[in-house]
């Protein structure tokens, strides 16, 4: 039902560019999962989309909207950065990759609880916080790429000077994609399972954002968990951004988090906020992401349509949801 | 690599920006045309907004890998961005050409066999479109509106600055001290709301403190834009663009002309080396062809004199342009000195490439910062 | 400092921050009446671009503005219905058309990227531009720039000296009570979103067509809309005290200029983003305000009262909470 | 007007406010309607004002049938209504709330000629408010005379007032009250919404008593107090017999406490409950023995007096504190408060875990869950979500998931929504725990709860503690008429 409706607002829009609406429906499938490099390629995507997904898992969860992934993303890249600047000479690489790996998600979840303190403390809207705090952290990556990280002589868009090749993730050449990175991904996806349905701390959480005046009376204090979730959900963000700058990119970049933040936002609500969900929608909006950039090689088309389609699906399915409880009569899940 | 027959050849191209951005990467994207209807039999496959901003998780070398896939036997990647990526997709293609543009791998040899670089000497462009500003200026003060900053700009706004001060010294006979020439940076080569300055204040930041020239050092065309805008309203104030050969269409009160790249050419010269087998590496930084700098069948820059420019500016333009291309004139000559008091190169020192290409501060008598804190 | 004409400079502050201004007096009003339209940043986009296209190819700004403004209350109208009529989450469906149309602007507008087309010129006001000081600060712009400074007037007018204001205050205050005075809240927060939403998509035409002339990836107006909704919730959600941010945002922006010379040693990136934190600041203010201590304490310091209560914005109580009927 | 109801029904989901009634008012009276917490009143007169739409039934204004399904259509018959919950707007002025709500259409606002209007009529009624303060800076009296004066500007033929005297003091009642006079005198139409018997004693003509969203009976001036505290609580049972109050060491201790609060707040309270007592609290709601529990629950904090909890001084406010120490308190909004919608039962069992382990073992919660289920007699299974249950199930598991040994037992309601056999039972599960060396301390809408159940009674009024007794030599009557202030 969701699929047709989006099916036919999406090549209503093709019609009015223009396109030819089979091709590019070809082309997106062919373009994403037609070759192995390409899957690698949508792999790449998914890891980071799928990490910061899980994060946002927890704080919808207690209820909160976590609009600041992207943020906390940067701060996690930025921290993996600062751990590998410092240890570009170190003879043990190893050892400086864990480094980054900790401080990277210590980053991440700084920035996040930065945003929790402001919320539970100060009573500012998480939303609002994330928000700013988004671009706070864009301007922080910006200042230290231009300013005391820029590379000798050449301060540009191209970021920081990339780490000593001891210092990536190998990625084998035949795998085009790093093991650790999707071992690491798919642990935090067991890992976020097991919190949520396994333990006193996911049921906490969901117990708070159900009611937090009842769970309050049930001896649990929300506020604290709330800063609980955040920092969870940061340290997964900025477990994503580390792996940006230390698989994808080998350094620090402007557009290090790469939208991912506000994508798993979307992806996390398509998946109807259950994590069983979560891992396959992120691929296959990573797919239609990778699988786009054959537009303009093809058919000399604007890419941008991935993003239509990943909104135009989640537009419907909240209009959809939206009109199913409104006929129901009743809505009391969270 | 073996030698290919004069049949099909496909080139791929890499753009960092839209392909119809009518600024750097159009006139790349153009560039690939020309060689299309020149060279029968040769395509050009394309991606653009190749830039991890718009295309996040891709990677030139995966990139590369699917152009391969589909048949280009060269890549052309145009950004001082791509460096990293570019060169590590040229070591793992070793049968397919690559050529960087902008970059210096072939000069650091850190690149491999199969990779070249290729840039233009913008800086003469800069330096006639520094030259028509001082020439036109009524108070003496010339605004640059630069992107950020690392050697390539500063050395353009540097180039730009020579440019006006010979204008202003030796044509205009005016004092030195009394030319201004001041470069703001935006922070980025295009405006971001709520990361960069705003190109368009900055330009009226510009005319509202009596500069009444904006040479523009990003594509985008708010320096026009502006000076329009201004002039519109009576004010007496031009602005010099940037990069497309057509980009002062539209603007024809204001615009005294346009630097632009033409890579027509150069494209066709690798192409024909890569397709014939006779592929050298090469680390290629091409002047104008001082012949005729604007004909589209030569040289990689040019300088297109626009509307707005006076017809005794234009003679003293073609007398410059003809002094630069005899050698009678080398403006990258000392004594010349950093902004900061030291020297850059002694008196009568004739700069080398590599003094040029990798240009530590903006020059003394400019002012703005050479770098960011 | 360069002679530096603070008129000229003051002057530009106006022009500059002309559609962030109606953008935000947009919001204003579909906030005040209880609706939160987070859309703002892809409404702006697609507007502008719409805006640009109608215009180029109709030959008429008339037309391309009068078509941003129904794709900004097109956008609001899904956010109105699906937020006030079908109860689902208004920050949610908010967000994801910010997202989806701004993708659809850049996918549609490809083939108008950076062509020429129409563009406002400037208006000078006859007889008044000659005023000595005021003349060239306030009479010699476009038309855009003086029907913003008319929006903030009549924002302000409409919210607080008519009838329908009046009517719209209450319900973003209390819809049960509106309802019980005879008032629908749904249509009323349906129709100011609707019309917050129209100004927003002038915003865009504003950039297309006034400030930032032509489309194109990126046309310059990205993020706009944040900031648009930051400095609504730095007003305090009141029309003066948010169009005072919007003119103090265009002004950061200049400062930001000329300061890279006198003070070097500052991150340009400060400017650009202070906005953000001013934003959060502003929430705590309000956030700490409600703290019992504090507010204990300010009670004890009547000065320190009337000072919190004069900086201090508070939310229209309702905001963002749909109305249900019992 | 006159006005004429017949067989009115309201359905709130699955609650059914009113079931069935019919009743008459003559025009130029003024007609009281009584009844107790709950019993259908206010969703009866939101019905005739349009607020609520009503189910079924029919409403006749002069004989005629109207239709009033919104505020809007009702103000056009000439009904207005002073609803019990303030409805205006505390941010707004004086005269933006007079203005708001006017039926000519249009967007214009003579602000001059409406604060002209207002102005005329406080002089008229000998109110005293100034049109350009803000809302929050009144009082609630303040606030309802506003609205008073709104309505009367509106020209209302009917005029319905719900609870239009708690929370303000006598004098603003007086006046209220002289202005009341003063409109049936006139000719208006006025339905009073009351619990109290001496607003109805010396306000009404006649008078409809509502019980459990049905009428229970009628009667004119002058009325008879005892058949009206008959009609509306029913008849009260005999206690059963009982052993003396226990009288163990002081587990809680109230000292001139002062806390604000629900309706009244609670004022300058003094109280001791000691050991093995079971304490019922009487009083209309929010007439202070919710903010009495919540004090003793360490939920609220009081800003005078002292506040002594099991032997300790437990720091005021610190709920989690209390708990630790052995005081468990169960609310009465069951959704609201008490229990999470969304969870199920089991999961409402593994998070009320005495003895919590971080991995939890679903295996272990469900067992619980049945168990409790089977004891409480609960319908439902371990995985049905909370809000899936109905009213009385809910409050039954709100019950069953009580820690098992609590030392200071505090309940709101415990047995509101359940038939007399549940609750009974319930109660011998709580008096099995008070053997056990708990207090109890419950609040109740229902007398004969309290005088089934608990040792002895504190009944409050208008936020004051009014009786201290021993329920086993209470005289009934005389305990209702406390609750209803007389
Ligand atoms: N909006 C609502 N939604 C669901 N149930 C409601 C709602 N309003 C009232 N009820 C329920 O309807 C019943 C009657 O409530 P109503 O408010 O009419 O009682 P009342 O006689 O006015 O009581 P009180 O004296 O406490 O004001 C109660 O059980 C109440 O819980
Ligand atoms: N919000 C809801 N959504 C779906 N089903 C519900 C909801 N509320 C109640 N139900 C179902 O309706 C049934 C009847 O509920 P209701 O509250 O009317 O029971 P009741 O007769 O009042 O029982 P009790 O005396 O225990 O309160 C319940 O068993 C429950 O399964
Ligand atoms: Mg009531
Ligand atoms: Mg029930």
């Amino acid at each position: 039902m969701v699929a047709a409706i989006v099916l036919v607002f999406i090549s209503a829009i093709l019609v009015l560019a223009g396109a030819p609406v089979l091709e590019v429906h070809g082309l997106l499938v062919t373009g994403a999962v037609g070759s192995w490099s390409k899957l690698a390629q949508v792999l790449r995507v998914w890891v980071p989309l799928t990490l910061c997904s899980c994060g946002l898992l927890y704080t919808f969860q207690i209820g909160l909207w976590n609009i600041g992934v992207e943020g906390q993303v940067m701060l996690g890249a930025i921290g993996a950065t600062a751990v590998l600047r410092l240890g570009f000479d170190s003879a043990l690489p190893g050892a400086v990759l864990g480094a980054a790996l900790v401080v990277g998600m210590l980053g991440g979840a700084l920035w996040a609880l930065l945003a929790g303190l402001l919320k539970t403390w100060g009573g500012v809207n998480e939303i609002f916080a994330g928000l700013g705090l988004n671009f706070v952290a864009q301007g922080l990556i910006l200042w230290l790429i231009f300013g005391p990280w820029r590379r000798p002589g050449v301060a540009s868009m191209s970021g920081t000077e990339p780490f000593a090749e001891s210092l990536w993730f190998p990625t084998p050449a035949v795998w085009r994609i790093s093991p650790h990175a999707l071992g690491l991904t798919l642990v935090a996806l067991a890992a976020t399972a097991l919190v949520l349905r396994h333990t006193r701390l996911g049921l906490a959480l969901r117990a708070v954002g159900g009611n937090p005046s009842a769970s309050y009376l049930f001896g649990l204090k929300p506020g604290r968990l709330m800063l609980w979730a955040m920092g969870l959900a940061g340290a997964l963000a900025g477990l994503a951004g580390t792996l940006q700058v230390t698989v994808v990119y080998h350094r620090l970049i402007p557009a290090i988090s790469s939208n991912y933040g506000y994508l798993a936002l979307l992806v996390v609500m398509l998946a109807d906020y259950r994590l069983s969900w979560v891992p396959f929608i992120a691929f296959f909006f990573a797919a239609l992401n990778v699988g786009s950039i054959q537009l303009p090689l093809v058919l000399q088309l604007d890419s941008s349509l991935s993003g239509v389609i990943q909104g135009a699906l989640v537009l419907t399915v909240l209009l959809i949801h939206a009109w199913n409880s409104g006929k129901a009569g009743t809505r009391w899940t969270t | 690599p073996q030698p290919v027959g004069a049949s099909d050849f496909s080139f791929g191209l890499l753009l960092v920006g839209p392909y119809n951005d009518r600024g750097w990467s159009q006139a790349h994207f153009d560039a690939g045309h020309y060689v299309e209807a020149k060279l029968p039999g040769v395509k050009m496959l394309y991606i653009d907004k190749m830039n991890p901003a718009d295309r996040p998780g891709v990677t030139i070398p995966q990139l590369v890998d699917d152009l391969v896939g589909k048949g280009a036997k060269l890549i052309i990647a145009n950004s001082d961005d791509m460096k990293d990526g570019i060169r590590e997709a040229a070591k793992q293609h070793p049968d397919t050409y690559f050529l960087h543009i902008s970059g210096d791998d072939a000069l650091t040899g850190k690149g491999p066999n199969n990779l070249s670089n290729l840039m233009g000497r913008m800086e003469y462009g800069k330096m006639l479109a520094g030259f028509t500003a001082a020439l036109t200026t009524k108070t003496g003060k010339i605004g640059y509106l630069g992107p950020l900053i690392n050697e390539e700009t500063r050395r353009l706004a540097a180039a730009a600055y020579l440019g006006a001060r010979y204008g202003w010294e030796q044509v205009r006979r005016q004092p030195a001290a009394d030319l201004k020439f001041k470069v703001t940076w935006i922070g980025f080569w295009f405006n971001i709301p709520g990361v960069t300055s705003d190109p368009t204040q900055v330009a009226q930041n510009f005319f509202d403190s009596g500069y009444d020239v904006v040479l523009s050092g990003i594509d985008t065309t708010e320096a026009l834009v502006v000076a329009r805008q201004k002039h519109q309203g009576g004010k007496p104030v031009w602005a010099v663009p940037y990069d497309f050969k057509g980009a002062c269409e539209g603007a024809d009160q204001v615009c005294l002309g346009v630097p632009y790249y033409n890579w027509g050419p150069s494209y066709l010269q690798f192409i024909t080396a890569a397709r014939s087998g006779n592929w050298k590496q090469q680390w290629l930084w091409l002047g104008p062809d001082w012949s005729d700098i604007n004909n589209e069948d030569r040289g990689p820059i040019g300088f297109l004199p626009g509307p707005a420019l006076s017809a005794e500016a234009r003679t003293a333009l073609k007398q410059f342009t003809a002094e630069l291309g005899a050698g009678k004139v080398n403006l990258f000559q000392g004594p010349l000195d950093y902004q900061d008091g030291s020297s850059y190169l002694k008196a009568g020192e004739v700069a080398s490439d590599q003094q040029i290409w990798y240009m530590q501060q903006l020059l003394k008598g400019m002012e703005g910062p050479s770098s960011a804190k | 400092m360069d002679d530096l004409n603070v008129l000229a400079v003051l002057a530009g502050v106006l022009a500059g921050a002309s559609p962030i201004v109606l953008a935000t007096m947009g919001e204003t009003i579909t906030e005040k009446a209880g609706l939160i339209n987070l859309s703002l940043d892809g409404t702006i986009l697609l507007a502008a671009m719409v805006a640009f296209l109608v215009a180029h190819d109709a030959g008429s700004l008339g037309l391309g503005f009068l078509a941003a403004a129904l794709v900004g209350a097109g956008i609001a109208a899904v956010v109105g219905i699906a937020g006030v009529y079908m109860g689902q989450s208004q920050v949610a469906v908010g967000f994801v058309l910010t997202l989806m149309c701004r993708d659809l602007a850049y996918f549609l507008g490809n083939p108008y990227s950076r062509i020429q087309g129409p563009r406002l010129a400037p208006l000078p006001v006859p007889g008044l531009e000659r005023l000595p000081l005021l003349g060239s600060l306030l009479f010699r712009h476009s038309l855009l720039v003086y029907l913003s400074v008319a929006v903030i007037a009549t924002t302000w007018w409409y919210l607080y000296r008519t009838r329908w204001g009046l009517e719209l205050r209450a319900v973003g205050e209390n819809p049960q009570a509106a309802h019980a005075r005879g008032i629908d809240p749904k249509r009323l927060q349906l129709l100011h979103a609707l019309l917050g939403g129209a100004l927003v998509g002038l915003a865009g035409g504003a950039f297309s067509l006034g400030i930032k002339p032509g489309w194109g990836r990126p046309q310059g107006a990205e993020g706009m809309g944040w900031i648009a909704l930051a400095i609504v919730i730095f007003g305090g959600w009141h029309p003066l005290k948010v169009a005072l941010g919007a003119y103090l945002f265009a002004f950061l922006q200049v400062l930001g200029i000329p300061l890279q010379s006198w003070w070097p040693s500052v991150p340009a990136q400060v400017f650009q983003v202070a906005p953000f934190p001013l934003m959060i600041l502003a929430l705590l203010l309000l956030g700490l305000t409600q703290k019992d201590t504090l507010q204990r304490w300010a009670d004890a310091h009547p000065r320190v009262r009337k000072l919190l209560r004069s900086i201090q914005g508070r939310a229209p109580r309702a905001l963002g909470r749909p109305y249900r009927q019992e | 007007m006159d006005l004429e109801l017949r067989d009115i029904h309201k359905h709130y989901g699955t609650v059914h406010a009113n079931r069935g009634i019919h009743m008459r008012v003559a025009s130029g009276t003024i007609h009281g309607i009584l009844g107790e917490n709950g019993a259908g009143k206010s969703t009866l007169m939101k019905v005739l004002s349009g607020y609520a739409a009503r189910t079924s039934g029919d409403i006749f204004l002069d004989g005629r049938a109207v239709d009033t399904t919104t505020p809007a259509q009702a103000n056009r018959l000439g009904i207005g209504m002073l609803y019990q919950d303030p409805l205006d707007f505390p941010s707004l002025t004086v005269l933006d709330n007079f203005s708001l709500g006017r039926p000519n259409r249009g967007g214009g606002l003579n602000r001059r000629a409406l604060a002209e209007e207002l102005t005329r009529l406080c002089r008229d009624f000998d109110f005293d408010l100034e049109p350009e303060r803000s809302l929050e800076q009144l009082t609630v009296g303040e606030r309802q005379q506003l609205e008073l004066l709104r309505l009367l500007s509106l020209e209302v033929k009917l005029l319905i007032l719900d609870e239009p005297t708690t929370g303000i003091s006598t004098p603003q009642k007086e006046k209220l009250f002289g202005a009341l006079r003063r409109l049936a005198a006139a000719g208006m139409t006025l339905l009073l919404v009351s619990h109290k018997l001496e607003d109805i004693e010396s306000l009404c003509h006649a008078v409809t008593v509502l019980r459990q969203g049905r009428v229970s009976g009628e009667m004119t001036a002058p009325f008879q107090l005892d058949e009206l505290v008959n009609l509306m609580f029913g008849t009260i049972p005999a206690p059963p017999p009982r052993g003396a109050v226990a009288s163990g060491e002081p587990v809680l201790l109230l000292h001139e406490a002062t806390a604000g609060g629900d309706r009244a707040g609670l004022g300058n309270c003094t109280v001791s409950v000691r050991r093995g007592q079971v304490v019922g609290l009487a009083g209309l709601e929010g007439s202070g023995q919710g903010v009495f529990l919540r004090l003793a629950a360490g939920l609220a904090k009081p800003v005078r007096g002292s506040l002594t909890v099991l032997g300790t001084q437990l720091k005021p406010g610190d709920h989690h504190g209390f708990r630790d120490a052995g005081v468990v308190f169960v609310p009465t909004a069951r959704l609201d408060e008490g229990l999470v919608g969304s969870l199920t039962i089991a999961e409402h069992c593994a998070l009320t875990e005495p003895h919590p382990s971080f991995r939890i073992d679903w295996q272990g919660a469900a067992n619980t869950a049945a168990q409790r289920i089977a004891r409480f007699r609960i319908q439902g299974s371990a995985d049905t979500p909370a809000a899936l249950l109905s009213g009385g199930n809910q409050q039954r598991l709100l019950l069953s998931l009580m820690p098992a040994r609590p030392r200071l037992l505090l309940l709101e309601q415990p047995t509101r929504g359940l038939d007399l056999e549940p609750a009974r039972w319930i109660w011998a599960q709580l008096r099995a725990l008070c053997a056990d060396a708990a207090t109890i301390v419950f609040s109740s809408a229902e007398l004969d709860e309290i005088m089934a159940f608990a040792d002895r009674v504190l009944v409050f009024y208008n936020g004051s503690l009014v009786r201290d007794l021993d329920t086993r030599d209470s005289d009934l009557d005389d305990l209702a008429r406390a609750i209803a202030g007389k």
